[in-house]
């Protein structure tokens, strides 16, 4: 039989996780996330692993920090509200500079909102997860295959640049089955790991994670650093795939299962003769600025498809400096617009 | 023909028979979704899942206008009779749902599938009695394929469940109303 | 008269009451199936209801109401 | 005619999104049943978890409000110091009071707070899909301990009520079970006895209610109570853990 | 003696909110916002109102949730690390519609980060407070007197919008005391609550307070309902001050206690011959776009200074469109700048 | 020539900022003195809490990490469950680990981690300057209980050891004082013994110590240990509330 | 003169030094702002605050180059003797310093301040006796008008407080070295 | 000999050394002030010092070092 198999998104992530070398999943149970909890707890004690439910999510959040301060690749997912619940202990992960994977398969809010899917914790995870100035690698995937690779490189990027890295993904490829090759792939060098608090054994100076600095001038200088190293992860680990855009008069932006129907409205306005193209940002953080901001130079119109009430329309609009309109279509809530309804949109921009 | 929506109570084998599908067009290299509805009402409450089969990259994983429909209880009747595609096709379980559909531009297929079931000590699939006639229906799939793809898909450690699958599988495959 | 009455159409066919009734009276009817997909139950013999109302405490979903005719008191 | 039994008032007359035989509906019956007792629909302010009984809010007829994930008692002090004369009950699950909301538990305890704790101790998560509670006994089986719960890995099963019973300001602690209708009239004893001794203002009240969640443990509803029975009790003894109006605890 | 009083931030914002009918306080201890617990602890009992330590941020935000559920007018301060911790219980209170106060004196971030003034929990503020797509009112008071009147009117507005309204103050506002005057200032008028869980006392309907929405239709539409709600405060309720704008070619954007330091900044660069202006935006959100998207059309060149890595610098070029160039001077950490410093950035804008 | 006293070598050499007569240098150095008793230095990753303790992580010489407030138990079991064979303490003071922090308290007992926790109890906030901790002792003047704590508005005083004791999971539990030379040197052993249930990996341990805070309770240091003697001790008995090397809970 | 930094140890008054500094502006319709340095080392660390009476409205509130430095321990004479503007003022406890000043472009007065409070019975109000000599050197405010808001300052309940205060600030304020 | 040694730099004043040593020898010297500012403690007669190491278990900032020669023994 086929040497793909068919797994859920949540799945695809957990077996992702586990072959890049996750030791260690703290979880708690929230829809439509919980899957991947459970894959792991079946999996792991068999895989030289270890999953644990935590108390609640920040248990969960701190059970990470822990982890990753002695040294051990981690992990945690939950689903928008957990998200929230979270945010202090991401933001002493990044004021740690500790690597960490989080993964959000978000859901419609605010509040306890509904369980369908949703994109609304855009901002949340580009922009603020957390107090203080941070920002943690947030990564995109659009389909199973995707949900598997971007978890193995979020492991690499986390330890790379010392920093949290995010799957935002949603209910939707949380929940969906596709097939995915788990085939190897390349793994990128990694730092060695000097920092780290698993006891000294007498052999090397003591280490301290800590987030703390009581003189003012000594946590600016560490969150320049941070953020030095934030400029270069967007020089190097900006991460897009464009789909027609060579021609397009309006280019549709859209990220994740988003990304996939907008495709096929794009395909429905070719089909009626209009020039349109998708660009779909694989990194939200960091945001494929450069690309966008050349792409309209040629084109005429952006269209920011999302799962929300408008979010990501404003990076768009940054990241072109404003040189062209950019437009909002969205669904919220839960709910998943049809292809028909991105292609209206389409259509009345393109007049 | 490659939209397909499988609807019916919870506990009905729903999602086995979506991912049945599945994994038969994974077998065929096509690309291939399964979604299924979710929510706090699985507890008895309507089950339905998509499943798409195609050549192309799959857009949306939801399926809101099926090319074929397999309908396993009333409230799913009505509420998915009507976005069958023109010319689409519709499976029923008539055993469990009494109604004809009135719609003329579409074929629907009428199998008392629950009542083959117990008839034939096949308790509990129905599910893969309507798959069956669906195959027969569409015409898409290859039988031997799929036949021994149901049979992979059985536990190893119960040998005699995928007789009985293969059993509902032909049953209904052969069966004509 | 003593009576146990179901509202049928509440009814999840848990079979909780079946087991509870002192008198075996209450069965779920296997032939019929409500509007919810259940077979309910119900009192078969309303003569040998001693409305303990013992169905009705144990009912999740509130689907029996128990009465007693005064005279019985 | 004599009514032996009916439907109470204050429960609304919509039917429950519980499975087939979940004890939930009977929790929720006799909450409704100590509220009519009373007589305090119009004074009583509920306040739904998140878990199964999530919307308790369409199913009690007085004031409802919906708390985020394990925190209905603070919420519950909020309404409460608000309004200090009237009735204020939390309903919550294993996964809502015990795990992510054990803080809000303990605390609200130690504060006294004057309001009622019904506590549904189904030994797993029912509304998420049956993942391990705090509660779940050592050996069984959920989604996330599919092995079976291991002490050395997952740890032990909480008993609340013998914590709660350690707490200076909890007032009444008792611990019931639905498993059958002499249980169930003992656990609607109970749960009236908690709303007197809230509109006595004697400090906080927690009923803990060893429930069913057929769907979940993968048993009929007949089978779930002989568990209850045969394997929460044993561990969960029932009684009364702690009642000041009796002068000190006592676990009969 | 003066009828003004010398107060600390902190306490202003406690004996306003005392003044504004707030008759619950829930709180937790954090530098630098503890006083102001400490003078609702000290206040309420003798005030006719009631100030609870909680056992946590999180639990104080829910105590929060139930009274403003049940009525009563609420508050909760904290500092950065313990808002982040109020992210899903304020998720919650706007899924909820729920109105209440909130105040965050910020600190140096992330994690523990320093207990020194900062402004950079802007992102989280105006962005995302806790997941979904929500928002809150953001008001940035810049001296004591302010932090009094913009709480009363914090109060207010968060009747009439049925909102969460956030006073986001910093460590050195929260800790230095100015005179200010309590004078009684005109009361809006409120709507009524009719929606409370008070006890229905068999007179009306029982009331249902609730953020969750299963069918996601019907989450949207209270989505969509909420958003035309900020459109409205947008419309209405966007404050700001402006200092020798009218003629400046260079207009530094600030807020809080920043603004006031580039105040006297500017006045250094006017001595200079330089045409500097200040624009202070009051509300954060709404923020005043219309207002800065009108001066842009006159001013060559906005610096954005704020004590953080840069975060309004956003906000300001979405406001204007990118219509002219936006630079950020900023310090983080704890540090505050000294006027010099910023005249330095005006200076270089000069040329 | 022979060394009565002097400081233990997993203390680092630097001066602590705690204030005058404050009893957290004491416990830091009781704590350095057992890890320097079981040799464990090279094998032990220390927990510092948010609290007065916050910088304990320049005082011990093995590895540290700083926690959120409150979290020191979860920081721990990520660190504990990464590296089973290491040896892991938390050290927290009443608002960190019985305030905010409470659930992951308890439920680090409840999983029987194999950790140990130093829980310094000196009835108040001390790092953010002198608020009502849990564990305030009634009628107790703090900045946030002005008039005096009371039990009907801000509630009773926590009894962490008494709690700790009822979960299963908690191998050893006993609350001691450092107000004279005799309760220090039981301080002293009860840590060391702390560690040596983590060493023979029979679960959780917590020393539970009564502590001063000379600048918040406004005494001097002479005074606050008479507070100690003569209000704490006996709300706060002292004693072992569990040890299962003993063979159940015995409060002396 | 509108920048005023007061520093010492914790204990020794400084923030009780700089309030009434501040009230006194209050009085005479000035602008004024009071900053205080907190931080967790509020445990015999240093303290100081920043105090500013102006008629301009105030930006920032911290006092980085003061007009007027009053010092009441070493460690802050070392931190701040530099950072005085020239033909600024600087008041010194010299019971407490031994230092003089090295810079010659700014005025020190140097006064006894703790020894003078404990000579004349007024055990830890060396604050007020350096205030009483800063107000002689600064020739801003008029002395009874500052007497008056330092009795407003103290509590009711202890009207002995006030005539040590004021007896003090007299001090001081006729202090010659 | 025995000797308790105090590192005077590190004491801060808190006089617990003072009430706990049973010979009645050790004392703040309010003559002196360290660096920190606060008045220093100190064993003012060697010779009666038992080397009990009671001022060392109490002091809260490792001060104090105490000794006891071998021959002590
Ligand atoms: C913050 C947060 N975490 C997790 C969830 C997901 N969740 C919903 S219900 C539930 C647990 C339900 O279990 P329990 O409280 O035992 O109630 P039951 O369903 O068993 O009655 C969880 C974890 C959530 N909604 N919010
Ligand atoms: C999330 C969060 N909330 C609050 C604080 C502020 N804070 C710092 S220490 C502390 C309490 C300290 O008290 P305790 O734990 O008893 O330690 P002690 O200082 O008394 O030793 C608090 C509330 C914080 N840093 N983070
Ligand atoms: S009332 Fe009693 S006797 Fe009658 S049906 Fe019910 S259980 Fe049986
Ligand atoms: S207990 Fe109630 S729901 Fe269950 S079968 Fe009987 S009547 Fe039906
Ligand atoms: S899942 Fe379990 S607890 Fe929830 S309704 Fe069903 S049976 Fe009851
Ligand atoms: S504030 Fe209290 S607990 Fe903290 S160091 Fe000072 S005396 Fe010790
Ligand atoms: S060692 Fe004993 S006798 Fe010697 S100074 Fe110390 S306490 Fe006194
Ligand atoms: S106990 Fe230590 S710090 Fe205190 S006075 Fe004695 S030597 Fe100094
Ligand atoms: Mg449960
Ligand atoms: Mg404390």
């Amino acid at each position: 039989m086929s040497r793909k198999v068919l797994m859920k998104g949540n799945e695809a992530v957990a077996e992702a996780a586990i072959r890049a070398g996750c030791k260690l999943f703290f979880g708690y149970p929230i829809t439509p996330q919980t899957d991947l909890s459970e894959y792991m707890a079946k999996q792991m004690p068999n895989r030289g692993g270890l999953s644990l439910q935590a108390e609640s999510e920040i248990a969960a959040i701190n059970m990470v920090l822990g982890a990753s301060a002695s040294g051990a690749r981690v992990m945690t997912s939950s689903s928008s509200p957990g998200i929230s619940l979270k945010g202090e202990g991401i933001s002493y992960i990044v004021g740690s500079d500790l690597p960490c994977v989080i993964v959000n398969v978000q859901r419609g809010g605010p509040g306890l909102g509904g369980i369908q899917p949703a994109q609304s914790d855009y901002f949340q995870a580009t922009k603020a997860l957390g107090h203080g100035d941070m920002h943690l690698i947030v990564l995109a995937p659009a389909n199973i295959q995707e949900m598997a690779i971007l978890t193995g490189e979020a492991f690499d990027l986390a330890d790379i640049y010392r920093t949290p890295v995010m799957i935002l993904a949603d209910g939707a490829l949380g929940q969906m089955m596709e097939p995915v090759d788990f085939a190897a792939k390349p793994v990128r060098v990694l730092p060695e790991k000097t920092w780290v608090c698993n006891g000294h054994q007498n052999k090397r100076p003591m280490n301290i994670v800590n987030s703390l600095y009581i003189q003012p001038e000594e946590l600016e200088q560490k969150n320049i650093e941070r953020f030095e190293r934030y400029k270069k992860i967007e020089e190097t680990e900006v991460k897009y795939e464009e789909y027609l855009t060579d021609d397009a008069e309006i280019v549709v932006v859209a990220y994740g299962i988003t990304a996939r129907i907008a495709r096929t409205a794009v395909n429905l306005a070719r089909a009626e003769g209009i020039k349109a193209g998708l660009h779909r940002p694989i990194t939200l953080y960091p945001f494929p600025k450069k690309r966008l901001n050349k792409l309209a130079d040629k084109v005429d119109i952006f269209l920011s498809v999302e799962l929300n009430m408008g979010q990501m329309i404003d990076d768009i609009k940054l990241a072109i400096e404003c040189k062209k309109p950019v437009k909002h279509f969205g669904r919220t809530g839960g709910v998943m617009p049809v292809p028909e309804e991105i292609l209206d949109n389409i259509r009345r921009l393109a007049k | 023909m490659s939209n397909f929506l499988f609807a019916g109570f919870g506990g009905q084998g729903i999602l086995f028979s979506g991912k049945l599908l599945a994994k038969v067009g994974l077998e065929l290299d096509k690309q291939v979704s399964w979604l299924p509805s979710y929510g706090p009402e699985m507890r008895g409450g309507t089950a339905n899942c998509s499943v798409i089969v195609n050549d192309e990259p799959i857009g949306s994983p939801l399926v809101t206008k099926p090319d074929v429909l397999l309908v396993l209880n009333l409230p799913s009747f009505e509420k998915f009779e009507h976005t069958v595609i023109k010319n689409g096709i519709m499976i029923v379980d008539s055993s469990l749902v009494e109604k004809k559909t009135v719609r003329t531009d579409i074929k629907a297929y009428y199998i008392p599938a629950s009542m083959l079931a117990s008839d034939n000590d096949l308790a509990g699939l129905a599910n893969i009695i309507m798959f069956g006639q669906m195959l027969k229906a569409i015409k898409l799939f290859d039988y031997s394929l799929v036949e021994a793809v149901l049979v992979h898909s059985t536990p190893k450690s119960k040998p005699q469940l995928a007789e009985l699958n293969k059993k509902a599988l032909s049953l209904g495959y052969n069966y004509q109303a | 008269m003593k009576k146990a009455t179901f509202k049928t159409e509440l009814c999840k066919g848990c079979g909780l009451c079946v087991t509870a009734c002192p008198k075996h009276i209450v069965e779920l009817d296997t032939k019929s199936i409500n509007a919810k997909g259940y077979h309910p139950a119900s009192c078969t013999d309303d003569d040998k209801c001693i409305a303990c109302g013992m169905c009705a405490i144990i009912c999740p979903d509130v689907v029996i109401t128990v009465i007693k005719e005064d005279k019985d008191k | 005619m004599n009514i032996v039994f009916e439907k109470p008032k204050a429960l609304a007359d919509v039917p429950f999104h519980y499975c087939p035989g979940c004890t939930h509906g009977i929790a929720h019956r006799l909450v409704a049943e100590a509220i009519d007792a009373l007589d305090i629909e119009g004074q009583t302010i509920g306040i739904a978890p998140v878990g199964c009984a999530v919307f308790a809010y369409n199913y009690f007829n007085c004031d409802m409000v919906q708390a985020p994930h394990g925190r209905a008692p603070a919420v519950a002090t909020g309404i409460k110091r608000a309004n200090p004369d009237k009735f204020v009950f939390t309903y919550q699950g294993d996964g809502d009071l015990a795990a992510i909301g054990t803080a809000e538990t303990i605390h609200s305890g130690a504060r006294g707070e004057n309001i009622t704790i019904i506590f549904i101790n189904n030994a797993i998560y029912g509304m998420t899909g049956g993942q391990m509670a705090p509660t779940t006994l050592l050996g069984q089986v959920t989604t996330t301990s599919p092995y079976g719960r291991k002490a050395e890995i997952q740890g032990n099963p909480l008993r609340i009520c013998e914590l709660m019973s350690t707490i200076e300001g909890v007032a009444y602690a008792e611990r019931v079970a639905l498993d059958n209708v002499k249980n169930i009239r003992r656990a609607k004893a109970a749960i009236q006895k908690a709303f007197e001794i809230q509109r006595d203002k004697k400090g906080l009240s927690i009923i803990e209610i060893l429930s069913t969640c057929p769907t979940n443990w993968g048993f009929s509803p007949a089978q779930s109570m002989d568990f209850v029975r045969e394997k929460m009790i044993p561990y969960y003894p029932l009684g009364v853990y702690k009642d000041i109006t009796k002068g000190g605890a006592n676990n009969e």
